[in-house]
């Protein structure tokens, strides 16, 4: 709760799904070193970005990175945005193993930070699956994106950054999606026998395997 | 046990060593480890999904339950990645007093953590002393924000409280009298025959294994890999600072310890520096009451004690967040387990899950 | 029946005296352990910047009695799988063990259970090793990993010091040629010198070897908490647990008074036999009134009355064992009196001694690693003592042919000293360039010993 | 009188718990018994005043020998041990052997009984107190009497302990 004494105004809020989103305050921070582009290559974001840069956040990316993946990739790569400074590449799923491992020997993001998913109910393929990439020679962020649906299994990409074990299990976990390909894809904070998803949008928060509960806990209910 | 049967022995939920609740299933021959299952998940509480259903400001006090030692450090993580998806930034002075209270807290945790590994490895006396020190932190905590342990001290846009009158002094106080104070640590420890033959060569991750397994912090950089985000990508006012970033050679167990106590003595000039020069101003940035982030995502992470602890965040531009992901290091770190922990004695197990500096709550959140 | 009556009344009349003792030791030894833990409670929590215990009576001195009510009343459990007979036996041998070792002993020359057994020293050293079945039996009989494991890595490391302990015994057992325990002490009387400035190799050897032999720091692998949660005694509690506790304690008794009586000359005041340093008899009387002083000193800070009662208690407590102490120096009617006295006090401070350096080392340092230990012992504490008893003896027979004497003898015995240091630098300078091949973890079999 | 209890006492536990050693299915509990036999034998060296063989008995046979026994009983797995068929076939030559060994026993005593002074050597009684030492005159027929057998021991001794060794060494 930030106490303030001060802002009558609230910043503006879009209604819309995406565009119209004008913040008046700070926009763009120039002190703070952004992630995507980073000291270590300034020139590449600089193409397409300047025009329009309060109202629209998610502006079409296309850096150098992205013109050596397209030109490799072509059609796999679907779409490049940049929000808020930072790159996101949506890719083709089929090919997510591949692209992880151009990305890995040629691009160097040698590392997995994170990995995980988002679920979108109304989208026609509801997940995705969201990779956050650094390279330590280039000092950069990358995330990566697969759009999966329901019933749709992802590429694994441990074989790619042991990394991403644990994450792919918590995802699976969490969400029902299963990483084809993964050595051990089991339940890992759940315990084994938990039937549903927690994270996806439909469970709701008080929601629980009551069956699993009543049997294992010996209580009615862990609310 | 005779050579060609394997024993399998559980360590764990209740265990005294593993630091919570951690089950680890070791595969044993004779006193070897020839495999290890890490089965986490006991203290899952579904920060994710509370996430979904709190307000921006509600969540914060969350984060600060995950790595319950070091809770500032969640905290300036989560307030700088919704200020990120905002687009406003806290001002100076704000960065400048969450530099100090996130140095302060990386001293505590790393001093806890030294505590709880040297009793784990047999050594009674450290503990104490290492608390010592960390009551003078939790003290300054206290006066600033009125916790001591979650304290959830920053808000989203900067810092809700002033610094107290006496702050600098308490906070010069501290740096001045730690100095010693390590030396004090180093005097038990370092040089101990028994102390380096416990944790020299133990549980040695090579610094390509570092990096593949996606470890960060003290131990990545125990490792060999010159890696920090304060210097990477710096935030809040990192970047007004000198300081070094020490690195091990041979990433085992005395190399993390050499490290993390260098650590230590960094975060200490950082504060002695910070104090020097405390910009005055507004404490706030203009943020409204309701915080309605247009919509859109953003990543961002910070050097917690234990590592990168970064937050993903989602949002569809109503007053709840859409997606909340945390990449706790405890987590990610805790999977080099394994790898660390194969062809040693069950002792050492004990001092591989010391050196990796876990949370549990992190590690399940 | 009636013989058997007989029989009965013949053996007590025989032996009233030391089956009295035995009462008194078996009767006695609980309250001394419960202090010994006091203190070494106090002690801890002064190097680790805090009190301790505080609470019960003035600074916590009546927190063994609470201790020991609280384990006397807690529930008795026993594990559903446990082997119910052995896991009842196994704390009764190991506490049966270190009582009857502690019969051997001669706490002065007045104050002995077992007199004149010709093999004194061999029957504590002997009846006490037999408390490892206690433990290695109690940690079968538990059923439990971690408690096996616990009771395996005891008897390995108690058979590989033994060892080395024996052979200390045996450097120093030279000089004496008798294993009564009298006889040992005076040998050091009649020398005017004590073995440990004769053999201090042999006094270091089982120094190290009677740390691992009690389970202390840092050989405290069979308990080590961090590890086997508590090693054998994981499963026990109350009562049994109680059992081992004491049992522990009482060895460490018994090693420490086993210690005192070779090498730091038993119950002799430091430099018998110089009479012109008589003066030192003043020191024990003096010592005793200091803390009688200061107890007085503190009544008037004792927050509760029944707590300055009890402080003004202990106080003369003091006085009266300090005026014990003086009177044989002072009055001559209490002559006879001085050697058990005085023997007494000087045995028991030695003792103290010992075991405070025991509980130093607890604090001071962590926990070696298993294989680490084994290592310690056999190629480096079994070896440098070997070669001990081999120097010792070189230096006596030498000592003989030039008709050396007492302090005389430590012309001879210094330099074997010496060469065994030697010896035991060479062999650590070994083990670190052993310990340099990286394969040497990964082939050792450490149970193999 | 009381050395006759005592006697009976000791070589009473002594047999009784070696019978219960060789009938107990459970090899840690036929360990402790076995224990038991060697204390109860010991406490019987004592009553003899043979101190020194007492102690030699404790510390080497209970407490070197039996530790690594039962050392090494925990090591195996019992519970597999528990449920095998045990000796079935090498019972009736146990039998015959250990009816040929009362056999034997039995006539020492009856040819003793038959020629008095020819049979078991009957030794005077001495008083406890006149007795020489007894560690001194183990020593003494040990290093004079026996010198050369008690070398030759050892040096056997030395060799397997060597062979053990070598052999231990070789299987890694």
């Amino acid at each position: 709760m930030a106490d303030e004494p001060k802002e009558p105004k609230p910043p503006q809020v879009p209604t819309g799904e995406k565009p119209a989103s004008s913040t008046p305050a700070v926009s763009a921070p120039p002190a703070k070193p952004t992630d995507a582009s980073a000291p270590a290559a300034p020139p590449k974001a600089a193409a397409p970005a300047p025009p329009k840069p309060p109202v629209v956040l998610q502006t079409p990316l296309d850096n150098e990175l992205v013109k050596r993946f397209r030109a490799k990739f072509g059609a796999a790569l679907l779409d490049a945005t940049e929000d808020r400074k930072q790159a996101i590449l949506t890719v083709d799923r089929a090919r997510l193993v591949e692209i992880s491992l151009y990305l890995r020997d040629e691009e160097k993001f040698d590392m997995l930070s994170s990995l995980t998913a988002v679920d979108w109910p109304k989208r026609e393929k509801r997940f995705d699956v969201v990779l956050e990439l650094y390279s330590f020679p280039k000092n950069e962020r990358l995330r990566l994106k697969v759009h999966a649906a329901d019933a749709e299994e992802v590429p694994s990409v441990v074989s790619v950054w042991p990394s991403a074990n644990w994450q792919e299990r918590e995802v699976f976990d969490m969400f029902g999606i299963v990483f084809s390909g993964h050595p051990e894809l089991k339940r890992i904070l759940l315990p084994d026998e938990w039937q549903g998803y927690p994270l996806r949008k439909d469970y709701d928060i008080l929601q629980q395997d009551t069956a699993w509960v009543r049997e294992n806990l010996g209580i009615e209910s862990g609310q | 046990m005779l050579g060609a049967d394997e024993l399998v022995i559980n360590m764990g939920p209740q265990h005294p060593s593993t630091h919570g609740v951690l089950r680890v299933k070791l595969k044993l021959d004779g006193e070897r480890v020839i495999g290890s299952e890490c089965i986490i998940g006991y203290l899952h509480r579904g920060v994710e999904k509370i996430a979904e259903n709190r307000t921006y400001q509600q969540f914060a006090p969350y984060v600060d339950r995950m790595d319950y030692v070091a809770a500032v450090s969640s905290g300036l993580g989560y307030c700088e990645a919704i200020e990120k998806l905002l687009m406003v930034e806290a001002p100076p002075r704000a960065r400048v007093i969450r530099t100090i209270l996130t140095e302060l807290q990386r001293i505590a945790s790393h001093l806890l953590w030294l505590g709880t590994h040297a009793l784990d490895i047999g050594a009674l006396t450290p503990l104490f002393y290492c608390f010592r020190e960390r009551e003078e932190i939790l003290k300054i905590f206290e006066k600033y924000c009125g916790a001591r342990l979650t304290t959830h001290a920053f808000r989203i846009g900067g810092l809700q409280y002033e610094a107290h009158d006496t702050f600098e002094k308490d906070v010069e106080r501290f740096c001045k009298d730690f100095e010693s104070r390590i030396v004090e640590y180093e005097t038990l420890l370092t040089q101990n025959r028994i102390w380096i033959g416990r944790t020299k060569g133990v549980g040695i991750l090579t610094a390509a294994d570092a990096i593949a397994f996606g470890v960060t912090g003290p131990v990545l950089r125990a490792s060999g890999v010159k890696w920090d985000i304060r210097k990477a990508m710096p935030y809040a006012a990192y970047d007004q600072y000198k300081f070094e970033i020490p690195v091990g050679t041979t990433g085992d167990t005395y190399d993390r310890y050499l490290v993390r106590m260098e650590e230590m003595r960094q975060s200490r000039l950082i504060c002695l520096q910070a104090i020097e020069n405390i910009p005055t101003g507004p404490i706030m940035a203009k943020v409204g009451k309701v915080l309605k982030p247009p919509p859109g995502e953003v990543y961002h992470a910070i050097e917690a004690p234990k590592g990168e602890i970064g937050y993903y965040v989602v949002s569809d531009g109503t007053v709840m967040p859409y997606r909340v992901h945390i990449r706790p290091p405890s987590f990610i770190n805790l999977q080099a387990f394994d790898r660390m922990v194969r062809g040693h004695l069950v002792a050492d197990v004990v001092a591989i899950i010391g050196t990796i500096d876990i949370v549990l709550g992190e590690v399940d959140r | 029946m009636n013989a058997l009556f007989q029989a009965t009344i013949e053996f007590l009349k025989a032996f009233w005296a030391p089956l009295l003792c035995g009462v008194a030791i078996v009767a006695i030894l609980p309250l001394v352990v419960g202090y010994i833990v006091l203190v070494e409670r106090k002690l801890m929590a002064d190097m680790q910047a805090r009190l301790g215990p505080m609470r019960v009576g003035p600074h916590g001195l009546l927190q063994p009695i609470a201790d020991a009510v609280k384990l006397l009343i807690k529930e008795d459990i026993i594990p559903d799988d446990a082997d119910k007979l052995v896991f009842w036996l196994a704390p009764v041998l190991s506490v049966g063990a270190a009582l009857l070792s502690l019969a051997g002993l001669a706490i002065g020359p007045a104050f002995q259970i077992a007199q004149d057994i010709n093999i004194g020293i061999l029957f504590v050293v002997g009846v006490s090793a037999l408390g490892i079945f206690g433990i290695v039996l109690g940690g079968w009989a538990s059923n439990s990993h971690y408690s096996l494991m616990g009771a395996l890595r005891s008897s390995a490391q108690l058979v590989s010091y033994e060892t080395a302990a024996g052979m200390a015994l045996v450097s120093a057992l030279l000089f004496t040629g008798t294993l009564n325990i009298k006889s040992i002490v005076e040998a050091q009387s009649k020398e005017g010198i004590w073995f440990v400035l004769l053999a201090p190799v042999a006094f270091f050897c089982y120094l190290v070897a009677s740390i691992a032999e009690t389970n202390r720091a840092p050989f405290d692998l069979p308990e080590a908490e961090s590890e086997l949660v508590a090693g054998y005694m994981t499963e026990f509690s109350g009562f049994r647990w109680s059992l081992y506790f004491l049992a522990e304690y009482a060895n460490m008794i018994v090693v420490a008074s086993v210690a005192t009586t070779l090498f730091l000359g038993g119950w002799l005041r430091p430099f018998a036999s110089v009479s012109w340093l008589n003066v030192l008899d003043f020191l024990p009387p003096l010592l005793i009134l200091a803390i009688g002083a200061y107890c007085i000193v503190r009544v008037p800070k004792q927050p509760t009355r029944v707590q300055q009662m009890f402080m003004l208690a202990v106080a003369g407590l003091c006085f009266v064992l300090g005026l014990v102490l003086l009177a044989p120096v002072v009055v001559p009617v209490a002559k006879p009196f001085y050697s058990g006295i005085h023997g007494g006090f000087w045995f028991i401070f030695k003792v103290s001694l010992y075991i405070y350096f025991f509980m130093w080392l607890r604090f001071t340092i962590p926990r070696y690693r298993f294989d680490q230990l084994m290592r310690l012992g056999w190629h480096f504490l079994i070896p440098l003592s070997i070669i001990n008893v081999l120097l010792v003896g070189v230096a006596l027979i030498a000592g003989a042919y030039f008709h050396l004497q007492g302090w005389g003898l430590l012309l001879v015995t210094t330099p074997a000293a010496v060469i065994a240091l030697v010896v035991a630098l060479l062999i650590l300078a070994a083990e670190k360039s052993r310990g340099a091949r990286p394969d040497q973890t990964a082939a050792s079999d450490f149970y193999a010993g | 009188m009381l050395d006759k209890v005592l006697f009976y006492f000791f070589a009473g536990i002594a047999v009784a718990s070696a019978a219960l050693m060789v009938t107990r299915r459970n090899v840690v509990h036929s360990a402790i018994f076995l224990i038991t036999a060697l204390l109860a034998t010991a406490g019987i060296f004592l009553q003899l005043r043979a101190e020194f063989l007492f102690i030699v008995q404790i510390i080497l046979y209970v407490g070197g020998i039996m530790v690594l026994f039962v050392f090494v009983i925990m090591l195996v797995n019992l519970d597999v041990a528990l449920h095998q068929i045990q000796f079935a076939r090498q019972k009736w030559v146990a039998l015959l052997v250990a009816l040929a060994l009362a056999g034997q026993v039995g006539l020492v005593f009856w040819s003793s009984g038959k020629m008095p002074g020819q049979g078991l050597p009957v030794l005077t009684a001495t008083a406890a107190e006149r007795l020489p030492l007894n560690s001194e005159t183990v020593a003494h027929s040990l290093f004079e009497s026996y010198l050369l057998p008690f070398e030759i021991a050892s040096v056997l001794l030395l060799v397997a302990m060597i062979g053990a060794v070598v052999m231990a060494k070789k299987r890694t």
